[in-house]
């Protein structure tokens, strides 16, 4: 499943509703997860606060194909990513990937591939406030 | 003919606006969309395009009724 | 910080209570986490229960161990793994690994190196009772 | 002089103890330390050998006093 939300969300419980609610118990024996949290700080400077920008349609089209090529890439059972949008503070989470499989090398595998291809290819946009003013960030480190 | 245009993130503060309309009679390409979209602005040379929601390249032709959208690199997660 | 646990225990919970408490807001960007969970079958087999034994002493040095190396190879703020030992039933959590970081390439890589390094060298072993018998699990498969 | 032996999982089965003291007078390596506490039972060729909490080869000799354990591979996580 993916979505993006506008408010603030704990990665910790979603993983654990999801996992409640959708994966069979008993069948999987691995969960990986990612979740990525706004710093207040960025190439040196000071972050006070970040909007984050999608483009609706696009960007939930791009997440649940990302998430079928893992799903045909690995035997996984199944993946959730939830990326937020909008206002966004320090310390608050961003992004959360996480995928259940049975062995735990698909899980590690088929976890990164989500975030590397959602980092590189997604369509969401930074914009952070620092001190001196706004800017975009420009691009996102390989990872 | 028409198509949708829109412009998200720099880009949109760039041109100066987040969608409009191009409208035309004979085929157009991506670039020549821009080129009409955003008043003759020179693309960025990182500009990502796509064409109802999917990445394709600056060549490509349009069709009626299509939404064109440029963007600059992604930096979610 | 590492702990062997003889109770259940939620993974998600644990990972949000360490974060809150141990790891500094607004400085990691990247929480890369694992968890290894019981399956009801193995090799074919309906597992009912499983016994997790440790060495007592050397188990907890041997998980300190691989954080201080994951602290040395890679750039992260902390780990965490909390590991289950006794009577285990399926869907029970088994092992959980954490790892905070800046950037999410440490993250990934410390989490991953922490559940290899455990399953090749940590001392547990366990016993699985099926429908008919127990049998101790003579091995584990290569991550 | 004597060491302390500790079996785990399958061999204390094997063995049929979990811990036991072999006291000798001349150096005894790892794999002789197993002899006498095993009852002359063949090791295991899968069989891990620790000496105070840190993985050893059977080679290794012990000393006075020292916690001498062994167990199959580790199945853990």
């Amino acid at each position: 499943m993916i979505e993006i939300r506008n408010q603030a969300f704990d990665p910790w419980q979603e993983t654990q509703a999801y996992q409640n609610s959708h994966i069979a118990a008993g069948k999987y024996g691995a969960t990986a997860s990612f979740v990525g949290t706004m710093r207040d700080f960025n190439e040196g400077d000071n972050v006070q606060k970040m909007v984050l920008e999608h483009y609706p349609g696009m960007t939930e089209n791009y997440l649940n194909k990302i998430c079928d090529e893992a799903k045909n890439r690995w035997d996984i059972m199944d993946c959730l990513i939830i990326h937020r949008v909008g206002d966004i503070m320090p310390d608050d989470p961003i992004v959360l990937t996480a995928v259940w499989s049975a062995h735990r090398a698909a899980a590690f595998d088929a976890c990164r591939y989500l975030m590397e291809e959602l980092k590189s290819r997604a369509p969401f946009w930074k914009k952070e406030s620092l001190p001196e003013g706004e800017r975009w960030v420009d691009k996102n480190t390989a990872g | 003919m028409s198509v949708t245009v829109k412009f998200f993130a720099s880009l949109r503060e760039t041109v100066g606006r987040a969608d409009t309309q191009v409208d035309y009679q004979n085929q157009l390409n991506v670039s020549q969309v821009w080129q009409q979209a955003s008043g003759n602005l020179p693309m960025p040379s990182n500009t990502l395009c796509a064409v109802n929601m999917k990445y394709v390249d600056a060549q490509q032709p349009v069709n009626d009724g299509d939404e064109v959208a440029f963007f600059p690199p992604v930096t979610g997660g």
